[in-house]
């Protein structure tokens, strides 16, 4: 089953490059491909029963003399994010419609990517787990190569030479734990460490090699300082590939750490748990200062979500800081906030990007000193947009609020001090975002203005699930955490001692 | 043994003098297929099997093909014939001083009577010892390998695209 | 436990929530037009007023008896994330308080915004504000009480920018946002903390909850927290910061006086009737944990009494009818903060009724203040400066008397509601704390003087506006008049109010102090008088000078520019805040520095050869300027190195024969 | 006759002059790698040789020697083709002749 999920989006872009004359049908057959690939997962998902642990396996011998299998299956830590990249991807394509130019290899391409997605979330081995995750920049990298803004050239060379280097050193990483442990099997490995063999068996090196695996997972997810890819990467991509980027692809970093440091080296992370901490400050203040500073309106989302993921990280290691649970076990809450965080983030700001996107399509600037009274023409787009803002500056009964008061009710009960002063970035984030509202909606509408259209019904629907979701994700977060909680309980424990 | 030395050598050299001397340069990137793979046949010879195949897989199924794809597409009509350097008194210097070296060469080899037999009758090289000790002693070098492949490929990619960006503009 | 599980004793208090909700939802979705509008978000709040009723009615004689309905949001690990309502005699007069008011400036509404296009529209965001503010009341959990505090704040957002067109209001409705937003994050802390201290969200949950006699001690048992506070005086102060924000109390109050470029109704009913209290309820709701330090105590009385002093020194020097009712509540609401605190120290759990009851008398006569002005406004051709009217009474007789009721109520002029409830704050002011007493007492004095001078200029003399003075149609009138009334009578059912708020105790204990008595009386006639004195002959027209600047005209020149606090902030904080962006910006930029020469480093190897070297590229690192020194250094080297790659390659081949030659010779 | 380590060195010595004359003379720049590719597989083959005749052979000197070179060869394959390629679309020519951009 879960195969089938991943493979289906890869089949349907042959589909397009190979049958004759499918060039032509290739947007309905990417939608049909990542629709059945949705449906199959979010049937899974629903089938997922909360009361057991790894279900949905599928293991077969691959390269038996090295210890690989393929090997996949669905826990409480990648249920959710199945289901985010389940939502998001149809949408996506829906939101590429208008792509006219060499829409066939877009379009191979962006199915490419789900595959790598699907199958970067549900591989439990980390030979295949590596190439997926690997398979999911390349698309990545050439969609905004090809069919980026204006600086899409440097953006994505910075953005590939970033992730690659990041991805040598976690695989170098991962590799020498195999040759000390002999496994790549993420289950066994994490067995391995409890059982105290992986601190063991590395002995001085262990520094070194958590070091090295968390290295690409910094580049990916980012944390100050190999953030620097991220603004320009997330800005010039064309809009539905930034939904890709930001919804997803940030939440690939986020679960990698919760799938190979934190169970593989927990002690790595408590040990060193007050420098972590503090780098995911730093990301928190860092992004939402610099948004404040933007006018291109991509930028200043991608700095927001710079802040927004690393509030994850910062639920993390504050796990890391704690000594065992405490009677309200703060640290399975910081851990499902970050979990939650991670799909309302991705559901938010994928919707976010698409709306910021249409700004530029009928506005023709991404500047937003270039708007103004918009509130006025296009009352429809400035709902949604207000909406998905608000819901990102952390509005209760929203998305982001669920998520961000659990990420805080467990870090302050951890690390008060961090904690209170992450708690400026909100401020900063408020701020930044009103700015943008204010700008473009508010005052006399521009004279040049006259023209812009009011985006379409259809539009509005496309994006629709993903305001419901919002509200879904706000009012009850309970039908969501659920899916998590029985892993991150254990999970938790473990790291926090 | 012998007999097999020396048909490889002389389909090695063959395939060496052609690819240098042959006009079409698709003939010549076919030649020096020829004579990889008679470097290949002579890793074998000498029980090296792994470096065998690795010399069939890197360089006739991939060098070889890379190539073939520069030429098309950087020679506008293909198989365009050209001619060799400047003039005749290059061409003559230039294989002059590649006969002085050989000259150089050989006397050292000759001189140093490395007349031994092999003494590999009591030891079976199977890829598992190469394994291990790729994986074991070397592994640092087998990370700079990686690193040095990354980077190349970046610097490939980078090499490629950088003049596109110019016609782009 | 069912989200949506009613059938308890109390969970029907969920309904008053819901069903403007409903009204919000549906406006917002199926966008009918203004009339049909306004009578769904009327129908809807009746509906809630009528449960407020009940829960009042309920509560009415069963003082220290609290009713709770829990219900689970979230559940990790074991640990339950609570909500829940909380039905005591807090909840029921403040619930009705809101809702009938909320109702009768709904009414209002219909007709002040008949005009306008966008009418639907704010009747949503009113009955959106109606669910923040009725939730914030009945929430038992002090995460819910802050998750409707916040749909409070979008409100007020949207409804201050409502006129979105015009920049002012727009970057009025910023500042209110963000600055709320600035004592939420202290709001914020506060909850953390509660939640770290005590494991609970929950205000009341059979003896466990936060505001429980037993968790009390337990957290005042831990002393000297922080700052000197105990366990409980850091919740209770952290919260009160959020209290600050909303209250607009000192120094967060810059955003209040601006708020008033929102439509008049939404001035009445949010910045001066209930959101704005909401801080004061916060306080009150919370008053068990401040209680339990009287640190905490005694920085509320100084916070409020400042607040009441400064606001109403800066209301005297305002020209602009709404911004002078915006200071006086300013003012009014850090008494009420001061009734709360010298409550506290003055008779503990009583305290929080001497507060509680100045917010209900308030309430209504500022909402009627703020209806009168809208009144008059709209009568006077939408003219806002004071200067621009006079002579008002005559032409908009029900308008002007039911203003008059309400500034009278206002000043504290014996046997209005608001005399009983100022002479018990003073009271308990003078029993606490006697410096913060005669501040209180001053900046009544002053609310006094200002009124008298504001309705000088309203209602004497001629009418100096242009155009025609009408009244306001009976939609507009009639809650005019119900509103005077209770502005007027509700003082005479002081002693009752004051038995239900006392929810904590359920024994009012009564203060009597004839000296306090004497001085209230010189302060309410006395500041009428002084005012009437100046104004009462004055010239007042736009061009003429306040008779006060002509007496100090540089102090009153200050308070003109209401003490410069906005220009303070713009000096400080703002600056600050710029700085520190500015200078997170400059460090990226030298990251960015690095990772583009970490990329030319990488280009370079192709594009050395290609020769299309990146001109972009290399400005940033100012590489040109390096290569050309480099070109001319070795313009000797070119002569040897004539570019032709074969002859270089002749060079190393012979370089490698001479080096087998040499081997050759030493080898020998 | 028996196969000597000599035998190899001298075919590798044949093989590496056949590239260099290659090198030296021919002005098609993808002639020039192929030419390069010769001389390192030249190289290669004396590794493997010496390897092969060398006391101790379970060492894996050699083959492992070999194979990082073979790596690079690789690396420098695929740089240098993109070279080309960037170049070509440069002067819009391969001839090394018309290629003299280091000069300047």
């Amino acid at each position: 089953m879960i195969t089938a999920i991943t493979f289906i989006p890869v089949l349907a872009a042959l589909a397009i490059l190979l049958l004759p004359g499918a060039g032509r049908v290739s947007k309905p057959i990417a939608l049909v491909g990542s629709l059945i690939s949705s449906l199959l997962a979010i049937y899974v998902v629903i089938g997922f029963n909360l009361e057991e642990g790894l279900q949905f396996v599928e293991k077969y011998e691959w390269i038996p003399s090295i210890g690989v299998d393929y090997y996949v299956g669905i826990d409480g830590l990648n249920a959710l994010l199945i289901l985010l990249v389940a939502i998001l991807s149809p949408i996506i394509v829906l939101a590429s419609w208008k792509i006219k130019d060499k829409a066939n290899t877009y379009f191979s391409l962006l199915l490419i990517q789900f595959t790598a997605l699907y199958g970067a979330f549900t591989a439990l081995n980390f030979f295949h787990w590596f190439i997926f995750w690997e398979a999911a920049l390349v698309p990545a990298f050439f969609l905004i190569k090809l069919y980026g803004g204006n600086g899409r050239h440097k953006a994505a060379i910075s953005f590939f030479i970033f992730t690659v280097l990041g991805s040598v050193a976690m695989l170098l990483g991962m590799l020498f734990l195999y040759l000390k442990t002999g496994s790549f099997d993420f289950i066994e490995l994490r067995q391995l460490a409890a059982d105290g063999v992986v601190s063991s068996k590395l002995g001085d090196w262990y520094g070194w090699i958590f070091l090295a695996v968390m290295l690409g997972l910094w580049v990916k997810v980012p944390l100050f300082p190999l953030h620097s890819w991220q603004a320009p990467a997330y800005a010039e991509a064309p809009v539905p590939v930034s939904m890709v980027l930001t919804g997803v692809m940030s939440k690939m970093g986020v679960y990698g750490f919760l799938r190979l440091v934190v169970p593989i080296f927990p002690e790595g992370i408590r040990e060193h748990s007050d420098i972590l901490l503090n780098v995911a400050l730093i990301t928190i203040i860092w992004g939402a200062f610099l948004a404040l500073r933007q006018t291109d309106i991509k930028k200043v989302l991608a700095y927001s979500s710079l802040n927004h993921v690393a509030y994850c990280m910062f639920a993390i290691f504050a796990v890391g800081a704690a000594n065992g649970i405490d009677k309200i076990n703060a640290p399975a809450i910081a851990m499902q906030g970050a979990m939650l965080q991670m799909f309302a983030h991705g559901v938010g700001a994928a919707g976010l990007f698409y709306i910021a996107g249409k700004l530029e399509d009928v506005g023709g600037s991404r500047d937003i000193q270039d708007f103004g009274g918009l509130g006025a023409i296009m009352p429809r787009y400035a709902f949604v947009f207000g909406f998905l803002v608000f819901s990102s500056l952390g509005l209760p009964f929203l998305a982001g609020f669920a998520a961000e008061i659990l990420i805080f009710s467990g870090a302050f009960a951890l690390t008060p001090i961090h904690t209170a002063i992450a708690l400026l970035a909100l401020l900063a984030t408020a701020i930044f975002l009103l700015t943008i509202i204010q700008r473009i909606f508010t005052g006399q509408a521009h004279d040049t203005h006259g023209d812009l259209k009011e985006i379409s019904i259809r539009e509005v629907m496309v994006i629709s699930p993903l305001l419901v979701l919002t509200v879904c994700i706000g009012v009850y977060p309970t039908t969501w955490l659920n899916l998590s909680n029985r892993f991150i309980e254990t999970l938790s424990t473990l790291l926090a001692g | 043994m012998s007999i097999a030395f020396f048909m490889l050598a002389a389909v090695a050299v063959l395939g060496g003098v052609l690819a240098i001397t042959l006009r079409n340069v698709i003939h010549a990137v076919f030649s020096v297929l020829l004579f990889f793979s008679a470097i290949a046949g002579l890793f074998l010879l000498l029980i090296a099997e792994f470096i065998a195949a690795v010399q069939i897989l890197v360089y006739i199924g991939s060098v070889g093909i890379l190539m073939l794809f520069a030429i098309m597409l950087t020679t506008k009509v293909m198989g365009d014939p050209t001619r060799t350097v400047r003039s005749r008194g290059w061409v003559w210097g230039g294989v002059a001083v590649a006969a002085l070296l050989f000259g150089v060469l050989i006397p050292l080899i000759t001189r140093a009577g490395n007349t031994a037999e092999s003494s590999l009758s009591n030891f079976d090289p199977s890829v598992k010892e190469l394994g291990l000790a790729l994986m074991d002693p070397y592994f640092a070098s087998v990370g700079v390998i990686a690193l040095l492949l990354t980077a190349g490929l970046v610097g490939a990619v980078v090499a490629a695209s950088s003049a596109s960006e110019t016609t782009d503009s | 436990m069912n989200l949506f599980d009613f059938s308890d004793s109390v969970g029907w208090l969920m309904w008053i929530p819901i069903c403007p909700l409903i009204a919000g939802v549906v406006l917002a979705l199926l966008k009918p037009s203004g009339k049909v509008s306004a009578m769904v978000a009327i129908a809807a709040l009746t509906v809630s007023l009528g449960f407020s009723l009940k829960a009042f009615a309920g509560t009415w004689g069963h003082e220290a008896h609290t009713l709770t309905h829990n219900f689970t949001w979230i559940q990790i690990a074991g640990v339950n994330l609570e909500f829940g309502v909380v039905l005591n005699s807090l909840t029921g007069s403040m619930l009705a308080m809101v809702s009938f008011i909320g109702l009768l400036i709904f009414i209002y509404s219909a007709s002040y915004m008949s005009q306008d296009e966008r009418m639907g529209r704010f009747f949503c965001y009113l009955s959106i504000f109606m669910v923040g503010m009725l939730g914030l009341v009945v929430a038992n959990s002090v995460l819910m009480l802050f998750m409707f505090w916040e749909i409070v704040g979008l409100a007020s957002y949207l409804l201050i920018g409502f006129w979105f067109h015009k920049p002012s209001a727009a970057a009025a409705a910023k500042k209110a946002f963000i600055t709320t937003r600035i004592g939420d994050l202290g709001f914020l802390i506060g909850l953390l903390w509660a939640f770290k201290a005590t494991g609970t969200f929950l205000f009341f949950d059979g003896g466990v909850g936060i505001l429980e006699s037993s968790t009390i001690a337990a957290l005042a048992s831990n002393t000297n927290v922080l700052w000197g506070l105990n366990g409980a005086g850091v919740i209770a102060v952290f919260l009160f910061i959020g209290a600050v924000g909303k209250s607009g109390q000192l120094p967060l109050h810059v955003w209040l006086p601006d708020a008033m470029e929102g439509p008049t109704p939404v001035s009445a009913l949010i910045h001066a009737a209930t959101m704005v209290a909401a801080g004061v309820f916060l306080v009150a709701r919370a008053f068990p944990l401040f209680l339990a330090d009287t640190a905490a105590l005694e920085i509320v009385i100084w916070i409020g009494g400042l607040t009441a002093l400064f606001a109403a020194l800066i209301a005297i020097a305002q020209y602009d009818i709404k911004r002078i009712l915006a200071y006086s509540t300013v003012s009014q609401l850090g008494l009420m903060m001061v009734g709360l605190g010298a409550g506290g120290l003055a008779i503990q759990d009583g305290g929080v009724s001497i507060g509680m009851f100045h917010l209900l008398t308030h309430a209504f006569f500022k909402a009627l203040l703020f209806l009168g002005a809208g009144s008059i406004i709209h009568g006077c051709g939408d003219e806002q400066d004071i200067r621009l009217m006079g002579g008002v009474f005559s032409k908009m007789k029900i308008s002007s008397l039911a203003y008059l009721a309400g500034t009278i109520a206002l000043c504290a002029f014996p046997f209005t509601s608001g005399y009983f409830s100022k002479d018990q704050i003073l009271l308990s002011a003078w029993e606490a704390n006697k410096t913060v007493f005669w501040i209180s007492a001053f900046a009544s004095l002053l609310t006094a003087f200002y009124m008298t001078r504001q309705c000088c200029y309203v209602f004497l003399g001629k009418y100096r506006g242009e155009g025609h003075v009408h009244e306001s149609p009976p939609l507009m009138t009639v809650p005019l008049v119900i509103l005077a009334v209770f502005a007027l009578l509700l003082g005479y059912v002081s002693e009752h109010f004051y038995h239900v708020l006392d929810y904590l105790s359920g024994v009012h204990v009564h203060q009597h102090n004839s000296t306090v008595v004497i001085i209230s009386w010189i302060i309410a006639l006395g500041g009428i008088s002084l005012g009437l004195l100046v104004y009462a002959r004055a010239k007042m027209g736009i061009d003429d000078v306040d008779p006060v600047k002509r007496l100090m005209t540089t102090p009153y020149g200050w308070l003109e520019n209401r003490l410069y606090a906005d220009e303070l902030y713009q000096l400080t904080a703002f600056k600050l805040w710029g700085a520190l962006a500015k200078a997170i910006s400059a460090i990226e930029g030298l990251i960015y520095i690095m990772v583009v020469v970490a990329t030319a480093i990488v280009s370079m190897i192709g594009q050395f050869f290609s020769g299309t070297i990146d001109k972009k590229l290399i400005d940033q690192v100012s590489f040109d300027g390096t290569c050309k020194r480099i070109y001319e250094s070795s313009q000797i080297n070119a002569f040897i190195q004539n570019g032709f790659l074969q002859g270089y390659l002749r060079i190393v081949t012979a370089g490698a024969v001479v080096i087998g030659i040499l081997f050759l010779l030493l080898a020998r | 006759m028996e196969l000597t380590l000599n035998h190899f060195l001298i075919l590798s010595a044949i093989l590496f002059s056949i590239g260099l004359v290659g090198a030296l003379t021919r002005r098609h720049i993808i002639i020039m790698l192929i030419c390069l590719e010769i001389m390192l597989n030249a190289a290669n083959l004396n590794l493997i040789a010496f390897w092969h005749f060398s006391p101790n052979p379970e060492l894996m000197h050699g083959p492992l020697f070999t194979l990082f070179t073979i790596a690079i060869a690789a690396t420098e394959a695929a740089l240098g083709l993109a070279l080309v390629l960037a170049i070509f679309r440069h002067y819009q020519t391969i001839d090394l002749e018309q290629i003299q951009g280091l000069k300047e």
